[in-house]
């Protein structure tokens, strides 16, 4: 990603070949790996709770792509996509997800709730919003610093009930700080629809509220994603102060591998997976002159690889051993500690 | 009628709402849905949406609100989609539900139910097994329950509803259908404040509640065939305002108790059961009181990880074995 | 208030004089009732937090006059006028501010934490915002039970940066539920001034994230107050859903009678006191014929007298008896109560 | 020089700032105000907007934001203006900041203080009043500190600063003015986990922190000249991690212990105090573990309820004549 970074961060408007096909690269490989963790889990090596996003991978792509090293990122429960364009290792993410000792977490929690400080991935809790203040904090501290750093903070349009997200916005906006709030607008909250949350149409509307710009893009358009998230980013790190990108999506599963999602219409469904991002994408592809069918194998191919490797770490990498569930409550040896 | 431990809830509530029109359920997903654990399943079928409200995400705003509507007279049940995300409203009920009664002078009351799902082994990792009980046990003004019985879930549901005061009910999510009881139709009450007797013995006592209390039985069975040990087992199932007489009557007889909770050991509400028992029943003590709970550390996901913190049959064998030996 | 209610609803648009002089009565009750508490504060018969209202009287006149028996008011910590205007009697009010038997809460909680619910007041926490969802709760049970009232919150500037007010409003707006919500902005939360607290101008503007509408009014302008409340609470009781008045105001005194208030402008305050709300209703009073002088002296004497006797009626009062601490936790006789 | 309690909070924060230009200040009016009891005074003035904020109401953004910059490397402290506002904050405490080491696999740590003027007995009433240290010392995680003197409020503070984990810093409001003491200037640190022994006794140990302290310590005295009772003051100083040996060592050695606090009875810290003792010194009790704490109430505001309520030097004295008559 630095180096894809690099080129786009060169000038050009068009982006290279490369790049762009380094975006198709993430998309494809972030479906391919959602649909290997349902496979899992319907296998039961990857229990508890997963959230499956495939559906929503020109967010993660789109939004994550135009970063820099340093960007402190905090994903929602379902941006499994932020994990791997920020670059942290398919096989310690599998790890995570198996709850083996080389997991983000080392085994301690589950899913994504373990981070990768190392490339800018916070790992959140499962109290949904909650993450928004601390990506708050993360700007604050670049401010401070007067690094040329930004926040990301995710969270679905379901979360942005909480007053977590409003303090959150609140004050960024009154310090004007590097966040970039996204909003993950998939019409749904597990089973309950957009008008029994919100009465209003655009959660985006809301960063009026806050002093700031609040954007709608198609989250199902990579290219559209990824455009405005270059230009929003590089106001905000030139400290034009928060802005927000509200992304309209769709989930293909349901809110869990647990759900059937019986509360949705078929209709709706089939709509919106007539909006794949990725055979979009490849269309765009196609239009650019690309031969897209052997494009798809090769990715396929690689996506493939990818996931076969990361399974096959992660599966012989051993669990935790017992008594490491009392490691990692505090620091090792901390210098205040007068027991010592 | 064979039913599971989340049917007698489900139960419970049908049964009150239909009981009375000002019982109402509200919180997130238990419309449509039926709640992520079905608990509400049918009600809306049922009652309707004004008496079964899908909700926002928003923990403060359901607590908040079920508060302004059990001031004016409903009976408002809610519900916490995990027991975890109770922190998200935690202001609203120790402070505003606890406290409403107090401070307009007894001329106001909250008849409020927070339904919450909690409780570990069911590899849900830190936000999706907790057991929160003990912030609130602290609470003047709440009550607290803590149903280990398909029974209990369903009369001591009615009894909360009933209640005039805010009541937070644990349930346990591990006993939501691992747990069957051939339980009596129709209308019952599990009385508020009361502990039962859920084995006499007399060599010693343990005291616990909810998701322990079937692994405690379970334990005192293998001591009894394997030690030929007689345990008594006390089952507390309300926390606020707890049953200090039946404590005390238990740990007077038997001289030796074992308090056992899924919660952490350090300030789970086993340190006031031991409290209670150190102040007020010393004299008959023949040893000292033992906890077995979690271990000091959050629930974490990996099975030898989360094994290793949780409390078991196993580790309640020993801890028997232990104390009887003393 | 009922009676006046009455003669407002009686399709008048012109205020009948009597209910004029009745406003002026309540703003004059109101400003009296805190210039006592903060000479009782002083001489140490009344302790602990105290905040004065003074100068922001007009709003909770303008918003309680044209409310109906059984509405249901949440007041902020600042507004003893709710108390006065809802008809809470004096004697018991001052009660309660020295803590004496008769008080609210019966000596249990302090200055405005005591309720009175037959004449529709809740006796809220400290916590800030924390009622917006109870009165959002209440306006559900009016709503369920098909009644024809409504629920009145108010809040400050500051406390609108709490996370409850974001939860609160949304879920009005979702379900349309009868609220309103009233924002005094007096532009200071305790030292913090405005700019500090949020990026826009309006709080009003919030309003529109929720999908309801905003208006702001001059909170020092009686009469604009009240019109404006006539105006939105019958669209708000005609099923209209939720709306929010921000009055824009000013406070006399410090945050608490403890605050000096050394931290705003002398300049500010000047101007702000040439818009005491008082006079400005006077000088309308003038303006219709009212000999106003005359008024003055009458309504001065009357709330001289009702201050007095509600001064002698809580001096006389007893303190609870210290037992009664463990009265009030729980219902007396719970039916569910195993061990009665 | 003898300064305040408040003084000794004062001086410890700014010496820090002074130290490491990562520590900043953050809350409701801490700037051009000082804060609500003058903690931060002057801060504003040395250090500037960037490192002393004023925020808005939002007690979860102020904590939450301290975890963001806590794990960027910053080292906020963070003030909440009454302790009683923190439940609040409480999700952001107890979740976010709690876990956030473990949650990261111990790549990740979350150096923040929130500090939090807590205590009764100013007649602040119900949300005025609140000693809520009990819902954080069960928290695995977290560090509790509860300073009862201004060489501890200092020495406390510069430490839970320089600590590499979330600490909540308790803070007695009616400490700040009328605590008065000469302590060295400059540099020093009080550490954590460590309990100090205020005096030493033979007859019976007390066993506090925080605001009760100097009444137990009044309470001694009394006893001491008119009944000749040599008891011993345990001052606890951190409640997580406790200091059990101290805790221990004390009880083993008079054989009677009192446990006192100004939070109250059902479920505060002497619960886990005494069930500690009760299951560690259990042979060399010589009496029951008593508690002496606030009664089982919100603190009320009328004059006689809170004394009715609240523990005191006088009550101190009754528990102490009763547990050395046993
Ligand atoms: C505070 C809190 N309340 C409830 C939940 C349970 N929960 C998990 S995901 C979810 C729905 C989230 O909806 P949204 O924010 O739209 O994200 P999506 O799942 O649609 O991607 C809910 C209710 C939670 N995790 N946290
Ligand atoms: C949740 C919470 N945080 C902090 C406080 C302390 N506090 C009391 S009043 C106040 C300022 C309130 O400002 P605003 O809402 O504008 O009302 P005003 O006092 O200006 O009328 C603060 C910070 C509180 N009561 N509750
Ligand atoms: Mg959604
Ligand atoms: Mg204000």
């Amino acid at each position: 990603m630095p180096e894809a970074q690099t080129k786009r961060e060169a000038g050009e408007t068009a982006p290279r070949v490369e790049y762009e096909l380094q975006l198709y690269y993430w998309m494809k490989l972030i479906r391919a790996f959602e649909e290997r963790v349902s496979r899992l889990h319907r296998q039961n090596k990857i229990f508890g709770g997963v959230y499956s996003g495939a559906g929503q991978e020109a967010i993660c792509t789109g939004i994550c792509a135009p970063l820099q090293p340093g960007d402190f990122v905090a994903p929602l429960h379902r941006d499994l996509g932020v994990f791997l364009v920020r670059g942290v290792e398919p096989g310690r993410l599998m790890a995570q997800l198996m709850g083996k000792e080389p997991g983000l977490s080392r085994g301690k929690d589950s899913f994504l709730h373990g981070g990768d400080l190392e490339r800018g991935v916070f790992g959140s809790t499962s109290m949904l919003g909650s993450s928004l203040p601390v990506a708050v904090g993360a700007a604050l501290k670049f401010r401070m610093k007067r690094e040329n750093l930004i926040a990301v903070a995710f969270f679905g349009e379901g979360t942005s009930s909480r007053g977590d997200v409003h303090e959150a916005m609140n004050f960024a906006g009154v310090h004007k700080l590097p966040v970039l709030f996204v909003c993950e607008n998939n019409r749904y909250a597990y089973s309950t629809p957009l008008e029994k949350q919100m009465a209003i149409d655009d959660v985006a509307d809301r960063a009026a509220a806050y002093g700031f710009a609040g954007h709608v893009v198609s989250g199902n358009d990579l290219l559209a994603v990824f455009d405005l998230t270059e230009r929003v980013t590089k106001r905000i790190r030139a400290g034009g102060g928060p802005e927000m990108i509200e992304c309209k999506t769709y989930r293909f599963h349901g809110h869990s591998e647990h759900d059937a999602a019986l509360y949705r219409d078929k209709d709706e469904l089939l709509q919106w997976e007539s909006r794949d991002p990725i055979p979009l994408y490849e269309f765009y592809l196609e239009k650019r002159g690309h031969d897209v069918k052997r494009i798809r194998d090769e990715t396929d191919a690689r996506t493939h690889q990818v996931l076969q490797a990361a399974v096959e770490f992660a599966e012989q990498s051993p669990y935790p051993k017992p008594e490491e569930a009392l490691e990692d409550l505090y620091a090792a040896s901390p210098s205040t500690d007068g027991r010592r | 009628m064979e039913i599971t431990y989340i049917q007698g809830i489900n139960q419970a509530l049908r049964e009150e709402m239909q009981r009375d029109e000002n019982v109402f359920v509200m919180g997130e997903d238990v419309g449509e849905l039926g709640g992520a654990f079905k608990a509400t399943d049918g009600l809306l079928a049922a009652f309707g949406e004004e008496r079964v409200i899908d909700t926002p995400i928003a923990e403060a705003l359901i607590v908040g609100a079920g508060v302004g509507a059990a001031v004016l007279g409903m009976r408002p049940v809610v519900e916490m989609q995990f027991a975890d995300f109770i922190s998200c409203a935690f202001d609203q009920i120790v402070n505003m539900a606890a406290t409403l009664r107090y401070r307009h002078g007894g001329h106001a009351s909250c008849p409020l139910v927070i339904r919450a799902p909690s409780g570990a082994g069911v590899h849900g990792a830190l936000f999706h097994s907790q057991n929160p009980e003990a912030w609130f046990t602290r609470v003047p003004g709440l009550k607290v329950l803590a149903p280990a019985t398909v029974y209990d879930a369903k009369g001591l549901l009615k009894a909360a509803i009933r209640d005039d005061d805010p009541v937070v009910y644990f349930e346990h999510k591990r006993l939501y259908r691992s747990l069957k009881d051939d339980i009596p139709e129709g209308d019952f009450v599990v009385p508020i404040g009361v502990a039962e007797l859920r084995q006499e013995g007399t060599d010693l006592s343990i005291i616990t509640y909810g998701g322990t209390l079937n692994q405690c039985l379970d334990a005192v069975r293998i001591v009894a065939k394997e030690d030929r040990l007689s345990v008594e087992v006390l089952d507390l199932r309300t926390l606020l305002p707890v049953d200090r007489e039946a404590i005390l009557k238990t740990a007077r007889k038997t001289g030796k108790v074992l308090v056992v909770h899924e919660d952490r050991l350090t300030g789970g509400f086993g340190a006031e059961v031991a409290a209670i028992i150190a102040e007020h029943a010393f004299e008959d003590l023949d040893a000292p009181v033992r906890r077995l709970a979690a271990l000091d550390a959050h629930t974490a996901f990996s099975p030898p990880l989360e094994e290793y913190i949780l409390p078991n049959t196993n580790k309640i064998v020993d801890a028997i074995r232990s104390l009887a030996a003393y």
